[in-house]
């Protein structure tokens, strides 16, 4: 089994490297294919390790080797697959697999190709490690590789000042948050003297209540970067600067969830600590609704996609915060699919538009790319939460769990949020694929995409559609070792009411999406309209104004100082200072020379004192 | 009684002359002030029983001294008044209050070690001269002999410096002008 | 001869200076080379030779030199000092091999011996007067690199480097002849050993002005804030070679020498000093780096990280506990590896291009995408990725620390950000965006004899990350050592509490550990 | 009536004389010599004088193996005083005489070498320093200081050039003013004790308790100026820098050592006994002369233009270093006053040989001085072997280790710290890094900046012949390689130095 | 009115002073001599009068040499002023001033 269990880690690792190889050399379709197959093969090895998980309900736990010691503190590089785990592999190797095919396509006019994929299935490769690891520093890792490598992609083509700057916030506020879970690990060590998930969390009911809710808070503020919760979120939607490929891998699917992993791995910690997971449920509901809100105005189809999965993280950690950890899992699995989908059908309209990214310029194009078209829509509907595609399943449970738990405010949140996430998913559709073919005002002939390109998507599709069936499975396999608590709202009717309630809401919102965004006279929107000016839009449109808050509070004043530090402190002051006293025996003895005037008088005179 | 007119006299007259020559703009009374100060403190090595030192106080500075320094006025043509541009007056007044407070000093505390008995006391019964002389040779007999080579030294320094050798430098002339004025020194040398 | 390796060590390099006189001007080079690599090999025979599990020091010599005054010359390694002389040796034979073609090679090359020998000497020395002497002669030949190869500013740079440093050391010298003098109160024999004192207790009170005065001349070495004035002038100014050696040895003489002597004589000193010194190291960490993210140039920008990074390194010495001290160390080789491998890798650029500005240069990762992926994982490895050296240094450090106070690592921890803000700014700057410059735009990638130096670099700031073992372990038996020597020789309630006990701690652990099985 | 003394022969012990005596002799010689033949080649008076002062040092060798036996001597009449500081001094000042004397064979010819009365003088003068030391008469001590002083004024002014006579001038226009200080003081001390012997003086003192302690300090003031003159403290100090410019920067080389060791001396016989007398008004006036001496020089060398003028003003500054160690008044303290001494012997004495040997006689037109910092500008590239050794010696003097005024700084700083006069060592290691500067600014010159005007680097060595460059040799050998006589040094110096009662 | 010790000493005190005063504001080199011989000659003064109130001969050994060491001055000290003279034909001592600093 360990054979496996290496194979799916490191196999990723060789891929990178081979193409690595080739990184400074002309493209070569070769750095792109020998990668996506060793990710095959890690798929194969993970899905093998699946079955075997499933079946036998054991996990395989190796240690490879020692990376620390030091005093008391032992680390090695040791690695999990249970339950919990296995999921995560199954999803990060399938989207990784999926993405890696389709961007031999999408990346195929592209210089930097072999680059390209080098970075890629770097990125699977943390990501792996992250989702394996059996402690928290193999975990945090992964979890820097994964910012290594998201700011490598976001700013893969670092050509574009835009893309450069998004690579560089991304993984600064990353770093931030990395902090956060830096001293969260500290706390682990000096209070459990182990960074070993099961001895840490087998220690951890015995400690004081306040140091868990430490423990809790900062490994949360780790969660939050990576996971783009607020107010580390503005980083996410500039992250979309990157190749489409990887905005649907690492953006959607895989690395943006690996804050929701940290909670779930962390269940027995945050099971100990309720409020904490209160305060995280509620940041969820308040990120999901904040984030669609976003989403409903923008103007860049894949930003559109951002906040939504920002929204959908939002989800996971209402879920994760009420102690649902399976739910979250689950619906970050689902989600993985669809929204990888979503975005993989954003480049191919991408391709398509030659990177226009305005909806508004582009419709009817549904009659040009007709399998795009259809999987896109699948997505936005499992995305929307329609009976029977994955997101019903995962997200009405969601809903469920706030609402079983009692919390009314975060159930109505959400459920508002599902409606509007209905409308912007709709929006985009309709203003892509629907209504009049704007695009021909800007001279572009859209084409389809390759067609492996669509089949490397397939897989996806079907699990968006399917993944709903998977339920009970997953669910009897992942309580193992999450908490099984079920759902289920007491009487029927009531569960009845909700769901076919929530149904009717979001398909109402979804027409009313199409009715709004197929008419004929959609244009291009020129900053007159009235809407355009109501203080609602701007607030939306600038996203609450929060990155002109950050640029203008945060970095504007850090860069000011950092020059205020340079030139008035460091040079005016303490180099100043040391110059100074140099001087000050300098200058002394410059002054007092005069003393020394050669006249034999002033001697004698001095030599008496005078 | 005597004592101390003489002391209060000779001192006036000392302190006079001394004060003339420090303080005149005309060399030659300087000297002569000098001289003369010289003379008066003998008197007061006569009053104070030390014949000897009296005696060589008067060889020595108005002889010797007084005579190397006539000679010098005359070689620097100094005769005439000096024109001495001079610097801020504070010097003297400072100098003053300096001097005041030294004496304030030692007439406050008189000497206490009155009783001290010398290594080389003072016989009764004896001259000045033959006692200096006793000393001298005896216990004071290194210091005697160096005073002799110092005086050696005094007269090869002054030979060296006021002599012909430094009159021209060797150490820039070139070596055909130094042998012409080796070739000189020779021939004068036998003439 | 194993006897005597560290000696050889020592004076070979020297000895093989005096020679290199002689050598033609035009073999000077390959002679440099080889010098080096011998004695590279022969560092590597010493780790080879070395046992990890002793915690004492190792080959030790001991050769009276002036007994009267109790000045031997006594050296040793242990596990906290051999790794730093290895790297010296490594730095000094890449350096070497590495070195563009400049005026007076010969001249840099005799200097760079000599320069060796006085770092390993530094770092071999057990006679507080031995190290003294090499502490100070290493400025010498520093100077002299700064001042004869150094750019515009260079004698203002090396005069400031060397009277800075010079009057630190002055008033440690006054503190190493106040301890001698306490040993020769306590034994009435001189003796200036280090290990002899090591077993002398100090009341508090005269612990803490000996503390003050090692603690200046190892801060302005460091250098500590507000001392590190000198620092990026003399980066600024020196050629490649003397800011790598500065910057990957030189430095490391003031944090190794906090571990050499400040903790294991003073450690109710250390204890009580230990919020002052911290506080100080975060004005290091998070100032310096909001003044390196204010440099326009990138030398200065490498610069100021290294005061940056000095400060985790003191930081994690003041942890006081085994995790933090180690990591200090660790982090000490790493920083050495990095910085080093950061200030190559800007004088790549400037042999090419002769300036240093930033805004000179934009969208190299184009035109030399060899180039911007060494300097990409150096960046990467100098912000703490994982897997990269420093991080485990960074880590260990922070970790320790945090043992003693959470708010103040929570402030150091924004090392992590801070650093990766002025690091990306720059990497941003010069890499990407487009090539506006013609004469960017046919710039030639790494040659081989960079990537001589480069590579090997590379290759250990990875493997090292990956596998920092064969350096902990011996690492860590010597700094339990320390430790438990420092908790055994303080007096303080306060110092006891602070300073872990080793022994008994290993002890509580085993049982523990036995009852969860 | 006088009754006729009775002296045996043996109570003279008119051995203690002989080492005073040999260079005496030898300078009659000289002049018989050149009485006979005139004309004669320098070497030959140089050789001479060079044997005689080996000579003298082996009579020394043969006092000090007596010392080492029978502890102090005295002799003739209680007059002389063989004591361990006595026999160290003499040993400073006849090695570093043996060591400057031989600079006289310059491949140049200079003025003053060319009569055999400079080497008479220099004899007589070497005589003068050593009856100075080796008596606490303060008569003896008086004559023999003037004696050498006289001598050397001449020596000075031989060099025959404008600046020479000016400098011999003005020494001796400070040296009369400090002449009638010494008296002043002297008398002084002999009113309140009756005694012109200091350890009488000691003694008288202690009895009565320093009842008389307003003379005292007029006494000490007095005596402390005078000699502050000798040993160009500061503000005494002025002369020092325009005497050693304008003499030749060998003989400027030995008044920095050999007088100066001479007038410490002194200056512990007589300050010692005062230091310990616990008066703490006397402690004060020597603490601030020593830190405003060596702080004050050490400015003012900062801002010099012209090496020799600079090393005059560190040399004024180490000698204030070392007047500390007279404060301080211990064993140790003492002793490292010696070690110091001798270890600055070799290394001044050789940057002050580097500036013999690069002594043109006529001052090029871009040249301020005869030794701006500005001729030395990259040396390395002329003359790299000249410009290293003299790099070396500025390395010693700043007291960089291992080389040889490491050494002595570090034992006298920690004397100060053993002595419990911390702030003084710290101030005295601030005056190190100070110093440091200008120093390191010779260096500078020398090493990192290309000539003001190209020269083939001859320039500097112009002045060099085999003697020059083995006495250069030696002193750098003596700088490299101190480490290892320091111990054996050390062991001596401070036996003689504790047996001496110091 | 005896006259004691204490009147020799303020006299010689008197005479140093007068003495120093030459040496200060003398700029002619050969009368600042003069004042230096002013010095020493006060001194002896002292001497000879301690030497007779402490019935002790010392004190006049003491001023014989001073006589003794003021004449070797004068010799060589007017040596230096003929030498100074015959190049500069003054001796003046503002004159002589050149270096400085």
């Amino acid at each position: 089994m360990e054979l496996f269990l290496y194979t799916a880690l490191f196999s990723p690792l060789v891929g990178s490297l081979f193409a690595a190889l080739f990184g400074a050399s002309k493209k070569t379709k070769i750095a792109g294919i020998v990668p996506s197959a060793l990710l095959g093969l890690s798929l194969i090895s993970s899905f093998i390790l699946l079955i075997l998980v499933f079946s036998t309900g054991l996990s395989v736990h190796v240690e490879m080797m020692t990376w620390m010691a030091t005093g008391d503190l032992y680390i090695p590089f040791g690695f999990v697959v249970d339950q919990v785990s296995v999921v995560m592999m199954m999803v990060v190797t399938l989207v990784s697999t999926v993405v890696h095919v389709y961007a031999i396509g999408y990346m195929d006019h592209d210089k930097g190709f072999n680059r390209f994929f080098s970075y890629l299935s770097a990125f699977v490769f943390s990501m792996m490690i992250l989702v394996m690891s059996d402690n928290f520093a193999g975990l945090f890792i992964g979890w820097e590789g994964v910012g290594l490598c998201s700011w490598l992609l976001i700013g893969f083509w670092y050509h574009k000042e835009s893309a450069s700057w998004a690579a560089n916030e991304a993984f600064i506020m990353n770093r931030i948050a990395d902090l956060g879970m830096l001293i969260g690990i500290f706390l682990v060590y000096w209070n459990t003297g182990t960074l070993q998930y099961k001895e840490a969390f087998a220690v951890m009911p015995s400690l004081d209540k306040d140091i868990l809710t430490w423990i809790g808070i900062f490994l949360f503020v780790g969660a939050m970067g990576k996971s783009a919760q607020f107010p580390l979120h503005t980083w996410l939607a500039d992250a979309m600067e990157g190749p489409t490929p990887v905005s649907a891998l690492i953006h959607a699917a895989t690395m943006v969830t690996a804050g929701v992993y940290l909670v779930v791995r962390a269940n027995p910690l945050y099971d100990l600590i309720p409020a904490i997971g209160v305060f995280i449920a509620s940041l969820g509901a308040f990120v999901a609704l904040f984030a669609a809100s976003m989403a409903l105005v923008n103007r860049d189809m894949k930003r559109v996609i951002a906040y939504s999965t920002l929204s959908q993280l939002g989800y996971m950690f209402a879920a994760a915060g009420l102690g649902a950890y399976w739910v979250a899992l689950f619906h970050l699995m689902a989600h993985a699919f669809f929204k990888a989908l979503l975005f993989l059908g954003a480049g191919n309209v991408m391709h398509a538009m030659h990177d226009e990214l305005d909806p508004f310029k582009m419709g009817g194009l549904g009659k040009v790319m007709k399998g795009t078209f259809v999987m896109m829509t699948i997505a936005s509907v499992a995305l929307a939460g329609i009976f029977p595609l994955a997101g019903f399943f995962s997200k009405d449970l969601i809903l469920e769990v706030a609402f079983v738990e009692h919390h009314f405010i975060i159930y109505t949140v959400l459920l508002l949020t599902a409606g509007l996430t209905a409308f912007y998913s709709f929006r985009l559709v309709a203003l892509i694929f629907h209504g009049e073919d704007r695009y021909k005002h800007f001279g572009i002939h859209p084409h389809e995409a390759y067609k492996f390109m669509l089949v490397a998507m397939s897989p996806l599709l079907v699990l968006a559609i399917i993944a709903g069936a998977f339920k009970m499975g997953y669910f009897g396999m992942v309580t193992h070792i999450l908490p099984a608590t079920e759902y289920h709202v007491h009487s029927a009717a009531t569960y009845w009411i909700m769901t076919i309630g929530t149904q009717l809401f979001v398909i109402g919102a979804i027409a009313y999406a199409y009715k709004k965004y197929t008419s004929k006279d959609i244009k291009v929107p020129d900053g007159t309209s009235k809407m355009e000016n109501s203080f609602a839009y701007k607030l939306l449109i600038n996203q609450y104004y929060i990155p002109y808050f950050y640029e203008n509070y945060l970095v504007k004043p850090y860069r000011e100082l950092s020059e205020i530090f340079w030139t008035k402190i460091d040079q005016k002051v303490v180099d100043a200072t040391v110059d100074g006293i140099a001087n000050v025996f300098y200058q002394t003895g410059d002054r007092t020379r005069v003393m020394q005037s050669g006249n034999l008088s002033t001697m004698l005179l001095s030599g008496l004192g005078v | 009684m005597f004592e101390a007119i003489a002391f209060y006299l000779f001192a006036f007259l000392t302190i006079t002359m001394f004060y003339i020559a420090v303080t005149t703009s005309q060399a030659l009374h300087a000297l002569t002030a000098l001289a003369a100060g010289m003379i008066f403190i003998s008197a007061f090595f006569f009053i104070l029983g030390a014949d000897f030192l009296g005696a060589i106080q008067i060889v020595v500075y108005s002889g010797a001294v007084m005579a190397l320094y006539a000679f010098g006025m005359m070689f620097f043509d100094t005769t005439r008044e000096v024109k001495e541009k001079q610097g801020n007056k504070y010097i003297i007044f400072g100098l003053s209050v300096l001097a005041a407070v030294l004496i304030v000093v030692i007439f406050s505390a008189p000497m206490v070690a009155q009783n001290i008995g010398g290594q080389n006391p003072i016989l009764e019964n004896a001259g000045n001269v033959q006692q200096v002389g006793m000393v001298l040779f005896t216990k004071y007999l290194v210091p005697f002999e160096v005073a002799a080579v110092m005086l050696l030294v005094a007269m090869i320094a002054g030979i060296v410096l006021a002599g012909k050798k430094m009159d021209l430098s060797l150490t820039l002339m070139s070596e055909e002008d130094i042998k012409v004025l080796k070739e000189e020194n020779t021939k004068k040398a036998h003439s | 001869m194993l006897d005597h390796i560290l000696s050889i060590l020592i004076f070979f390099p020297a000895l093989a200076g005096v020679l290199g006189f002689v050598v033609n001007k035009d073999s000077i080079r390959s002679y440099g080379v080889a010098v080096a690599t011998i004695e590279f090999a022969l560092s590597l025979w010493l780790w080879a030779a070395f046992d990890s599990s002793v915690s004492g020091m190792q080959f030790m010599e001991n050769i009276a030199l002036v007994p009267a005054f109790g000045v031997n010359y006594i050296v040793g390694i242990d596990g906290i000092s051999l790794f730093i002389i290895v790297l010296a040796a490594f730095f000094t034979m890449i350096g070497i091999a590495s070195l563009s073609p400049t005026k007076n090679e010969k001249n840099m090359i005799v200097t760079l011996l000599f320069l060796q020998m006085t770092m390993v000497g530094v770092f071999a020395a057990l006679d507080a007067i031995v190290f003294y002497v090499f502490w100070e002669l290493s400025l010498v030949p520093m100077l002299y690199i700064i001042g004869a190869w150094g750019g515009p500013l260079r004698i203002y740079a090396s005069v400031k480097f060397f009277l800075y440093t010079f009057a630190g050391s002055l008033v440690m010298l006054v503190g190493m002849l106040f301890m001698a003098y306490f040993y020769y109160q306590a034994t009435g024999e001189w003796s200036f050993a280090i290990l002899d004192w090591y077993r002398l207790i100090l009341p508090e009170s005269f612990q803490k002005w000996l503390f003050v005065a090692f603690f200046l001349g190892f801060a302005i070495k460091v250098p500590m804030f507000p001392f590190h004035t000198w620092l990026p002038y003399a980066h600024g100014q020196a050629p490649t070679i003397g800011s790598v050696i500065l910057a990957a040895i030189l430095l490391k003489m003031g944090t190794y020498a906090f571990i050499r002597f400040s903790l294991p004589l003073f450690p109710d000193a250390s204890v009580y000093f230990m919020y002052p010194i911290a506080v100080i190291s975060i004005i290091m960490i998070i100032y310096t780096a909001m003044v390196a993210y204010a440099q326009k140039d990138i030398k200065q920008v490498v610069a100021y990280s290294s005061v940056s990074h000095m400060g985790v390194i003191v930081l994690g010495t003041f942890a006081l506990n085994v995790e933090g001290i180690t990591g200090s160390i660790f982090l000490m080789i790493a920083h050495g590896v990095v910085s080093g491998a950061l200030f190559l890798l800007v004088g790549v650029i400037y042999d090419r291009r002769h300036t240093k500005y930033m805004s000179e240069f934009g969208g190299l990762a184009h035109v030399m995408p060899r180039y911007a992926t060494i300097f990409g994982l150096m960046l990467m490895a100098s912000v703490g990725l994982p897997l990269t050296i420093n991080f485990v240094g960074e880590f260990l450090s922070l970790l320790g620390f945090y043992k003693q106070s959470h708010i103040l690592t929570l402030l150091a921890g924004t090392a992590i950000i801070v650093g990766a803000i002025y690091m990306l700014a720059a990497y941003k700057k010069m890499f990407f965006g487009v090539v506006t410059k013609d004469e960017n735009k046919h710039l030639k990638d790494v040659n081989k004899r960079e990537l001589v130096a480069l590579i090997p670099l590379a290759i250990i700031t990875v493997w090292l990350g990956i596998y920092p073992k064969p350096l902990l372990e011996p690492i860590n038996n010597s700094v339990e050592a320390v430790v438990s020597l420092m908790h055994e020789k303080s007096i303080s309630e306060e110092a006891k509490l602070r300073i872990p006990n080793v022994a008994t701690e290993l002890k509580i652990l085993n049982n523990t550990a036995e009852e969860t099985h | 009536m006088l009754s006729p003394i009775n002296v045996s022969f043996e109570s003279l012990n008119l051995a203690t004389l002989v080492p005073m005596i040999i260079p005496i002799v030898g300078a009659l010689l000289i002049l018989i010599i050149d009485l006979f033949k005139s004309e004669q080649h320098k070497s030959l008076f140089v050789m001479l004088s060079l044997l005689v002062l080996g000579v003298d040092f082996v009579a020394l060798m043969d006092s000090a193996g007596i010392f080492t036996k029978n502890g102090t001597i005295t002799g003739v009449f209680d007059m002389m005083l063989i004591d361990g500081l006595a026999l160290l001094s003499q040993f400073i000042i006849v090695g570093a005489s043996l060591l400057f004397i031989p600079l006289a064979l310059t491949h140049k010819r200079f003025h003053e070498f060319s009569y055999p009365e400079f080497f008479a003088l220099f004899l007589f003068m070497i005589a003068g320093f050593q009856f100075m030391v080796a008596t606490d008469n303060l008569i003896l001590i008086f004559v023999g200081l003037e004696t050498a002083s006289l001598a050397l004024y001449t020596l000075i002014a031989m060099h025959n050039r404008d600046k020479s006579f000016e400098a011999a001038v003005k020494y001796f226009t400070m040296g009369a003013l400090a002449a009638g200080f010494y008296s002043f003081g002297a008398m002084v001390f002999y009113a309140v004790s009756g005694s012109v012997e200091i350890n009488e003086i000691a003694q008288v003192l202690k009895a009565n308790n320093y009842e008389d302690i307003g003379f005292v300090l007029v006494g000490v003031v007095f005596l402390l100026a005078s000699f502050g003159f000798k040993l160009s403290m500061v503000p005494f100090h002025t002369w020092t820098p325009d005497v050693y410019e304008g003499s030749s920067a060998a003989l400027a080389g030995y008044m920095s050592i050999v007088p100066k060791i001479a007038a410490f001396v002194v200056a512990m016989r007589i300050f010692e006994f005062l230091i310990h007398s616990g008066v703490v008004w006397l402690e004060v006036i020597l603490y601030i002369g020593v830190v405003v001496t060596m702080t004050m020089a050490n400015i003012w060398a900062l801002v010099q233009t012209d090496v020799k003028r600079m090393l005059a003003y560190s040399s004024i500054s180490h000698a204030g270093f070392v007047m500390a160690a007279i404060l301080i008044g211990t064993t140790q303290s003492n002793s490292a006053l010696f070690l110091y001494w001798i270890l600055f012997s070799f290394t001044n004495l050789g940057s002050f040989s580097m500036l013999w040997i690069s002594r043109q006689k006529n001052l090029p037109a871009h040249q301020q001085s005869d030794h701006s910092y500005d001729k030395f500008a990259g040396m390395i590239k002329t003359a790299p072997v000249a410009a290293t050794i003299m790099g070396l010696f500025m390395l010693s003097l700043a007291g960089v280790p291992p080389f040889a005024l490491f050494w002595g700084k570090m034992y006298m700083i920690s004397s100060a710290v053993t002595g419990g006069y911390t702030v003084l060592a710290l101030i005295m290691a601030l005056n190190s890094a100070i110093a440091g500067y200008y120093y390191l600014k010779l260096i500078v010159y020398m090493f990192m900046r290309d000539p003001v005007v190209e020269n083939s680097g001859h320039v500097y060595v112009a002045n060099a012949t085999l003697p020059l460059k083995t006495i250069i040799g030696i002193a750098a050998v003596g700088t490299i390689f101190a480490f290892v006589a320091v111990n054996q040094l050390l062991e001596l110096v401070t036996v003689f130095v504790y047996n001496s009662g110091y | 009115m005896e006259i004691g010790l204490n009147h020799y000493l303020v006299l010689s005190v008197i005479l140093f002073a007068i003495g120093l005063i030459g040496v200060m504001r003398r700029k002619n080199l050969l009368m600042l001599f003069f004042a230096t011989e002013i010095l020493l000659n006060s001194v002896n003064i002292a001497f000879a009068a301690i030497s007779h109130y402490y019935n002790d001969l010392a004190g006049q050994m003491f001023a014989f040499f001073v006589i003794a060491i003021a004449a070797s001055e004068v010799a060589v000290g007017l040596g230096l002023l003929i030498v100074w003279h015959k190049k500069h034909n003054n001796i003046n001592l503002d004159e002589m001033s050149t270096m400085r600093g």
